[in-house]
């Protein structure tokens, strides 16, 4: 299969982190800017994931190949792949990154909650979330002052 | 191989498709103003991942996304619109260029990088084929858990873990930090929470909330087993309490789950995950090396096969040492969440246009 | 290095498990400080544990001293598979500097609180107060890629509300933290994404691993964008140059604990990382790493130095003064790195410290003072030498100390970085630390003549001396960057081993 | 597992599917809320419980076929709730239905609350 | 503890003592000031000590402390700084007398601080005169410094301290950038900034590397007031009459033209300054200087102005010694720089009397004015005689080895210089003293005596003392140049 194929959902992982970025340096209004950070920590989270899938492989639960499914899983795929790329008999995709980015998600939330609550604040104590607004607001607040 | 062949193909239309969804969705959220539109395209955003997490083999990271991405993240960022404004200024075009062009540079230094990672799906990839595939190998003997997935982030890498909580009850401590606890009397009796016209949500929300409980538990004492644990079950629970305070208003729920304990609560799972690490300490392991948990002579004394066959080796350390530290992360995630809940719904709005003093 | 050999702080069955303690401990005291009674308890707490931290980090650095390096499996499964911490010269050092800051800002935190945080949020201060240190201590310790991001994450998620909390003197507080929040988060993200692409290509995360995998991979585009991630991402946390703009907000309008702490301590665990990561997981002799050392970070670091010393010189207000010369200061550090020799490092270490202890006693001054002098400019501080001597002449000797005075602290590590820049026949940092010193001398000069000098405007309130619990801790590190000034072989030798274990630890 | 229910079961979640379309359709074709609402209550009603009775025929009678229903019961009870408060909410904050009596409009678009209770 | 090393310990904990015994005693002026006194004969007999042990051929050195590896704050005794400790302690002595009469006078404020800052600066001086590398003398040179800020800006107005901006701003910047480099530059290319005969730098370093060295040094140490970094002496003339006194004609400014003798006797030494063309760029900009400030001085009417810049012009004499290619520069210059202090301080304390007595500053103010104070304006003729290098006054023998030297290396520019400017000092200094004597032109009533019972008796005093003294080194110039000779040591 050409590049394009192959690493297409790598560049499509990309494209969404890009906009999330994008999201986030355009806007100056500091929900959506946390709406844009959520997506970009998310596509992180999509690139990640993407790492961790094998083909044909399935869920890192450990199928017992004795019992009617295991079997079943097993019969999906060409044996000589699994004999190589197998664990006893199945091919499972990849643990690791699940477990980093269940901890990233996390993270990502914590991170939302904190930057929502001072936008909170600053709305009480601006009186607007925009960027702009607030810059103002300490500009004519600094020129008011005696200096 | 050709039976390979077909089944990534397959994988891979659902893949690319849904991806195709994501790119819609975040082009849209970048483009509407109406920051209530932005929010639910957001849950939406966060569902379609979790779906394609599980495209991905990635159940315990579907679920998660499920329920934190399309239901806390949602709720917070509803409470947050409700305290400021639900609307965004439009920024000039000049104001976008530099964005743009930032955006674009990162863009293309990364696929730059990714055309250079091997294929897509690639078994042998060093990600796929170093690490991971020993963990796969040993992991369920000499853990004992089928979920892999539970075995790594548990026990292997049980102090990232340890980290995680740790980070969510910074996230509460930092939203109290910020607006209080939600004191009782800040609990408003708003009109929808007035049960006259809302017999029915009422009632529903009456039948759901042990369900919802129900299932939080079994969430959390299956995640062994299956997808799911602390994490998952601690935001079912706290979806439990949001719920009710959404019914029946924020009053009644805090003087059925008061502020104060919640805030210990947090703590104390936080406390709970730190000690099962100590108590290994104690007797002389490494800091969460659950093979120490028990001292020798009482491991000694249980029976072989007790749990699951008996030719397995047992892992009651392991074992035990999981359900702790699941269950420290069950308490400190519900708390948080649930004070970070009580943080939102509990401060009064500003009405639009005035600004308070510091 | 002898005073640590001889060193056995703990018994040996406690000492064994300090890495993990060093960092639990904070921990497991933040809990305790939300569980505690009432704000006297959380302080008290709060002091336990910050010295229950140093405690353990001499025991590290005593067993460093013994074996040259600390290895510590987390759940006693060694890596790659488990996380591993891996601590040598370089990381006792930080523990060190980190935790005994964080004992003497633990005290200050004491008295300094009152003036700036309610009554009721004092126990919630303190927690996320411990969590930032535990964060930070974890940060330098750890030996696992990932893990060192979630380190990242708990310094900074509390670090951010922290921040604005000093809306309660000044309300732009809230927005620096914000946009503090909002840079923190992409740069952690930044490095996850960097830490994503070295796991791609090399299968492990553990950083020795990496180091080793990683030998036959240099011209790997995965692996180099990997490195470009993770220096842009740490460069946002480390406030480098052109990436700074978050840092005089946050730093000008936090609380006073918190300006001490992280001025202190937090752009400076990131540097850690930074040097980590381009020295001992990278080859720094590989082309890409060299290019970067020389062709971007130096000129960046020269940029802050010269730049943002110039900001410095422009601001009105005191606070920012100071926030703007850490970013200078942040620049020397940085082009002790880029000189990519043993000398070189080892002097930006130096600096790192002394700066430390500058910085942290300049904010804690400011802090005592800011009972009485609520107002924020330069201008609104004059005379403030004369009302309060005791608190000011601290400020003046970290001050001068900060323009490099001889018999400071501050003038060995700027002695020590031009001399390696000559040795490494970089004669332009040469000329690039002079002129920085010379407009460092015009912004300190400005503040000590407006605290000293000039008679005090009328209508503004007279400083009040600091209370005493302020005091100590401050005349502590004023002491320090004296001593250190007459006698700097402790934090030399220190400086010089971590630079050895930067470089040594290279299979 | 036999065949015959495979293809009964995929038939029935083909079914479920259009149904839903059907229903994505209305909600963007139909004229108020009112009537939305009733379009997309199709969808997780009448698409849903295709799906999920066509999943459980593939599926074959196990521990799986226990949870669909589960979750079928589950939407079951919750759809209509949540329809309803929509509808509800709708009213109280006047939007007027495309088609009923004129008190009701007038009461509506004067923006007052819904219609008194018998 | 040997008893030299006890000596450089006195010598620095003298006026530390003192610094700190006056500030506690601030209350008490009588204390407070004979302390002071106490303080400087202490010190003069412990630097008398010193020179008394350094004649005899010993070096006694002390490393007290090592900050860094291969870094060290250590001190050795030579001729040269031995010289130097014992004509500051001794002026500084002399000097607080007249301070002590001269501030009372005037009824001056912060007299405390001005004492306190005294003694550091005098701790400053012992420490550069001491030093046993040159990092230790860049230390207590930037100790001078700061020492002395408050000095300038005594006055306390926005004048004041705009001058003191000047004084901070050009002495310590150029220190920073342009000595501290050069220094640390030794540091790399010897591996030592020690101080030994002939030359730590020779034989290590190619003339055109050491040259540069040498412009850094040179230009740094703005104490020296070559033209371009001059700029901060006349702004610190606003300092109280008796800080110019000391600080500008005998401690800062003596300071930049020792550290330049230090650095030519001990860093380059004489055989590497004679290879390098460098010294032979900046002989010609002293020379140049020396001609310039001469011209300048001759304008100005403010009398304390005009010793400024004739001090400019006398430092670029010893400057130019010390570049000399011929080892006996260096003798010249270390004997220049003893007569033209006591010369210039006698001058400066002349000043002051002058202006607590009448409050005059201006030369025209004074026709006549040396009938109601003879005394004075004699000293003050004795001054400005022995600074034009006259017999039978100490200045003049200085003066004759400077030309000699320059001569007999063939440095012709300097020896014009040296001639011309003998000449415009005559024209400058000279008619101050003979117009003041003489009866006032056009019989207009010289100034009047602003405080009864005109100049205070202490800086009478004090003026006659140095005066003397000016006489009395004409007689025994010969013992000092016999005591200098070893700091040509390793010369051709």
């Amino acid at each position: 299969m050409t590049l394009a194929v192959t690493h297409l959902n790598y560049i499509v992982v990309v494209a969404l982190m890009m906009i999330g970025l994008f999201i986030v340096f355009s806007s100056g209004n500091f929900i959506k800017r946390m709406i844009g950070l959520a997506v970009f920590q998310v596509s992180t989270g999509l690139f990640y994931i993407s790492l961790a899938k094998v083909a044909g492989g399935t869920a890192p639960i450990v199928v017992d190949v004795t019992n009617s499914d295991g079997q079943a899983l097993a019969a999906r795929l060409d044996p000589a792949y699994v004999a190589l790329h197998g664990v006893d008999g199945v091919v499972y995709s990849n643990p690791l990154p699940h477990v980093l980015i269940l901890t990233a998600i996390v993270v990502g939330v914590a991170t939302l909650a904190v930057g929502l609550s001072i936008a909170v604040r600053v709305r009480e104590a601006y009186g607007t979330v925009e960027a702009d607004e607030v810059a103002q607001l300490d500009r004519s607040e600094k020129a008011g002052q005696p200096a | 191989m050709t039976d390979l062949t077909r089944d990534i193909d397959a994988s891979l239309v659902i893949d690319l498709s849904l991806l195709a969804m994501l790119l819609v969705l975040a082009v849209a959220i970048a483009r509407t103003r109406q920051l209530l539109a932005a929010i639910l395209l957001m849950g939406v955003y966060s569902l379609v991942c979790a779906v394609w997490f599980m495209v991905m083999d990635a159940p315990d990271v579907a679920f998660t996304e499920a329920v934190v991405g399309a239901g806390v993240s949602t709720i917070i960022l509803l409470g947050a619109i409700l305290l400021t404004h639900g609307h965004a200024e439009k920024s000039s075009a000049i104001r976008l260029l530099a964005p743009a062009l930032a955006a674009i540079a990162v863009g293309g230094m990364l696929v730059y990088a990714v055309l250079d990672l091997p294929a897509f799906g690639n078994p042998t990839s060093p990600a796929n084929a170093h690490v991971s595939r020993t963990y796969l190998e040993v992991a369920s003997n000499e853990i004992g858990t089928p979920n892999i997935v539970t075995a790594v982030l548990a026990s292997y890498r049980g102090f990232d873990t340890l980290g995680e909580a740790t980070v969510i009850f910074a996230a509460a401590v930092g939203v109290s930090l910020m607006l209080g606890f939600g004191d009782l009397s800040a609990g408003r009796r708003t009109p929808d929470s007035m049960g006259d016209h809302h017999v029915v949500l009422g009632v529903t929300a009456k039948l759901f909330v042990p369900v919802i409980i129900l299932f939080a538990l079994y969430v959390q004492f299956h995640g062994d087993l299956g997808p799911g644990g602390g994490f998952q079950a601690g935001v079912l629970l706290a979806v439990v309490v949001i719920l009710h305070a959404l019914v029946f208003g924020l009053r009644e729920t805090m003087l059925a789950v008061r502020p104060g304990f919640v805030r210990g609560g947090a703590a104390l799972g936080v406390l709970l995950y730190a000690g099962v690490g100590l108590v290994c300490i104690v007797n002389d392991g490494a800091f969460l090396d659950y093979d120490y948990l028990f001292p020798p002579e009482i491991e000694a004394q249980i029976p072989p096969g007790l749990l699951g066959d008996p030719d397995h080796p047992h892992h009651w350390g392991q074992h035990f040492g999981i359900f702790f530290i699941e269950l420290g992360v069950l308490f400190t995630v519900a708390a948080a969440m649930i004070s970070i809940f009580y943080g939102f719904a509990g401060r009064a709005p500003v009405p639009p246009g005035t600004e308070a003093g510091q | 290095m002898i005073f640590f050999e001889t060193l056995y702080a703990a018994p040996p069955q406690l000492a064994a498990h300090a890495p993990a303690l060093l960092v639990v401990g904070p921990l497991v005291g933040a809990c305790a400080a939300i569980l505690a009674p009432n704000s006297r308890w959380a302080w008290m707490i709060s002091v336990a544990a910050s010295i229950f931290a140093v405690w353990m980090a001499l025991c590290i650095a005593g067993e460093v001293a013994r074996g040259g390096v600390v290895d510590y499996a987390m759940g006693g499964f060694g890596p790659p598979l488990g996380i591993a911490f891996r601590i040598d010269w370089l990381g006792a050092g930080m523990a060190l500097l980190i935790s005994s800051i964080g004992v003497l800002a633990a005290l200050y935190s004491g008295h300094g609180l009152r003036s700036e945080v309610i009554q009721e949020k004092h126990n919630l201060f303190q927690a996320g107060f411990l969590l930032c240190q535990a964060g930070l201590l974890g940060l330098v310790s750890t030996g696992d890629a990932f893990n060192a991001f979630v380190f990242l994450e708990i310094s900074s998620i509390g670090t951010y509300a922290l921040i604005a909390v000093g809306a309660s003197r000044d309300r732009r507080a809230l927005p620096a933290a914000f946009n503090y929040l909002v840079m923190g988060t992409i740069g952690a993200t930044f490095f996850v994404i960097g830490v994503g692409f070295l796991y791609a290509a090399t299968g492990t995360l553990n950083m020795a691993d990496i180091a080793a995998r990683i030998a036959t991979l240099n011209d790997s585009r995965a692996v180099q964008a990997g490195f470009a991630f993770i220096v842009v991402g740490l460069g946002l946390k480390a406030a480098v140059f052109p990436l700074h703009g978050w840092l005089p907000g946050a730093y000008a309008y936090a609380p006073s604990l918190i300006a001490v702490f992280l001025s202190a301590t937090a752009t400076k665990a990131a540097i850690y990382l930074l040097a980590r990561f381009a020295f001992t997981v990278f080859d720094p002799a590989t082309d890409f790493v060299h290019t970067f050392l020389v062709w971007v970070l130096a000129p960046l670091a020269a940029a802050a130095a010269i730049v943002c010393s110039i900001q410095a010189i422009l601001e009105p207000e005191l606070r920012r003064v100071l926030a703007f010369s850490s970013v200078a200061q942040v620049g020397y550090m940085l082009m002790g790195l880029s000189l990519a020799s043993v000398a070189g490092v080892s002097a930006g270490l130096l600096h790192l410290g002394a700066h430390a202890l500058m910085k942290a006693a300049l904010f804690m001054a400011l802090g005592g003072v800011a009972m009485s002098v609520r107002a924020s400019a330069l201008a609104d501080f004059a005379g403030a030498g004369r009302d309060a001597p005791w608190t000011m002449t601290a400020f003046a000797i970290s001050a001068a100390g900060l323009m490099g005075l001889p018999l400071t602290f501050g003038f060995l590590t700027k002695f020590r970085l031009i001399e390696a820049a000559l040795s490494a026949n970089q004669v332009w940092i040469v000329a690039v630390v002079a002129v920085s010193s010379l407009l460092g001398l015009i912004y300190v000069g400005r503040m000590l003549e407006a605290l000293f000098f000039k008679p005090q405007p009328p209508g503004t309130a007279r400083a009040v001396e600091a209370p005493f619990g302020v005091l100590i801790p401050l005349w502590i590190l004023a002491l320090a960057s004296l001593w250190f000034g007459i006698d700097a072989s402790l934090p030399e030798s220190l400086a010089n081993a971590g630079a050895l274990a930067l470089f040594g630890a290279r299979p | 597992m036999a065949e015959p229910l495979n293809l009964i079961g995929g038939g029935l979640a083909i079914a479920g599917a259009l149904l839903s379309l059907l229903g994505a359709i209305g909600v963007l074709r139909f004229p108020d809320v009112y009537t939305r609402i009733h379009a997309a209550s199709i969808t997780d009603t009448g698409g849903a419980s295709l799906m999920l009775l066509g999943l459980g025929l593939i599926s074959g009678l196990s521990f799986v076929t226990l949870k669909l229903a589960v979750i079928w019961a589950f939407i079951m009870l919750s759809s209509p709730a949540a329809a309803h408060t929509l509808a509800n909410a709708a009213f109280t904050s006047g939007h007027a239905p495309w088609i009923g009596s004129f008190r009701i409009m007038r009461d509506a678009s004067a923006g007052k609350q819904g219609p008194r209770r018998p | 503890m040997n008893l030299g090393e006890l000596l450089i310990l006195l010598a620095l904990a003298v006026p530390l003592f003192v610094a700190a015994a006056v500030y506690a005693v601030g209350r008490m002026p009588d204390v407070r000031e004979t302390l002071t006194l106490v303080g400087c004969i202490a010190l003069a007999i412990v630097t008398l000590a010193m020179l008394m042990r350094v004649g005899q051929g010993d070096a006694p050195a002390w490393i007290a402390a090592r900050p860094l590896q291969g870094i060290e704050l250590s001190f050795r005794l030579e001729p040269l700084g031995a010289l130097f400790a014992l004509m500051a302690s001794v002026l500084w002595g002399v000097n607080s007398l007249f301070s002590i009469g001269y501030m009372r006078g005037r009824r001056e404020g912060n007299q405390t601080r001005f004492y306190v800052c005294f003694a550091l600066a005098m701790f400053g001086v012992m420490g550069i005169a001491m030093a046993g590398n040159l990092l230790t003398l860049f230390v207590f040179y930037e100790i001078l410094t700061f020492s002395t800020y408050p000095l300038v800006t005594h006055k306390g107005d926005e004048a004041a301290r705009r001058a003191g901006r000047i004084y901070l701003g050009i002495l310590v910047g150029a220190s920073v950038t342009l000595l501290l480099p050069g220094i640390i530059a030794v540091h790399v290319l010897a591996g030592s900034t020690e101080f030994v005969a002939g030359g730590q730098l020779a034989g290590k370093v190619a003339p055109g590397v050491a040259g540069i060295l040498l412009m850094l040094i040179v230009f740094g140490a703005a104490k020296a007031a070559l033209i371009p970094v001059h700029a901060w002496l006349p702004a610190a003339m606003v300092a109280p009459t008796p800080v110019s006194a000391l600080l500008h004609a005998v401690a800062v400014v003596k300071a930049g033209v020792f550290l330049i003798l230090k650095v030519s006797a001990y860093t380059f030494g004489p055989i590497l300054i004679s290879e390098m063309r460098a010294a032979q760029y900046l002989l010609w900009l002293a020379a140049a200087t020396i001609v310039i400030a001469s011209l300048v001085a001759m304008r100005k009417d403010n009398l304390k102005a005009r010793l400024a810049w004739s001090t400019i012009g006398q430092l670029a004499y010893i400057t130019s010694a010390a570049l000399l290619p011929a080892s006996a520069g260096l003798i010249a210059g270390g004997l220049h720089m003893l007569m033209h202090a006591v010369a210039k301080i006698t001058l400066f304390m002349c000043a002051g009397a002058i202006y607590v007595a009448t409050g005059a500053t201006k030369v025209s103010e004074m026709h006549g004015l040396g009938r109601r104070m003879p005394v004075v304006f004699t000293c003050f003729l004795v001054g400005a005689l022995s600074v034009v290098g006259l017999p039978p006054f100490g200045g003049m023998w200085s003066k004759f080895l400077l030309i000699t030297a320059s001569f007999g290396s063939e440095e012709w520019i300097t020896a014009a210089a040296l001639i011309v400017s003998s000449l415009l000092s005559m024209l400058y200094l000279a008619p101050i003293a003979i117009r003041g004597l003489l009866p006032p032109v056009n019989d207009a009533p010289p100034a009047e005596f602003t405080r009864p019972g005109g100049a205070p008796g202490l800086t009478v005093a004090a003026v006659i003392i140095t005066s003397a003294a000016c006489i009395a080194l004409f007689f025994f110039a010969d013992e000092v140049t016999a005591f200098l000779i070893p700091i040509a040591g390793g010369a051709p």
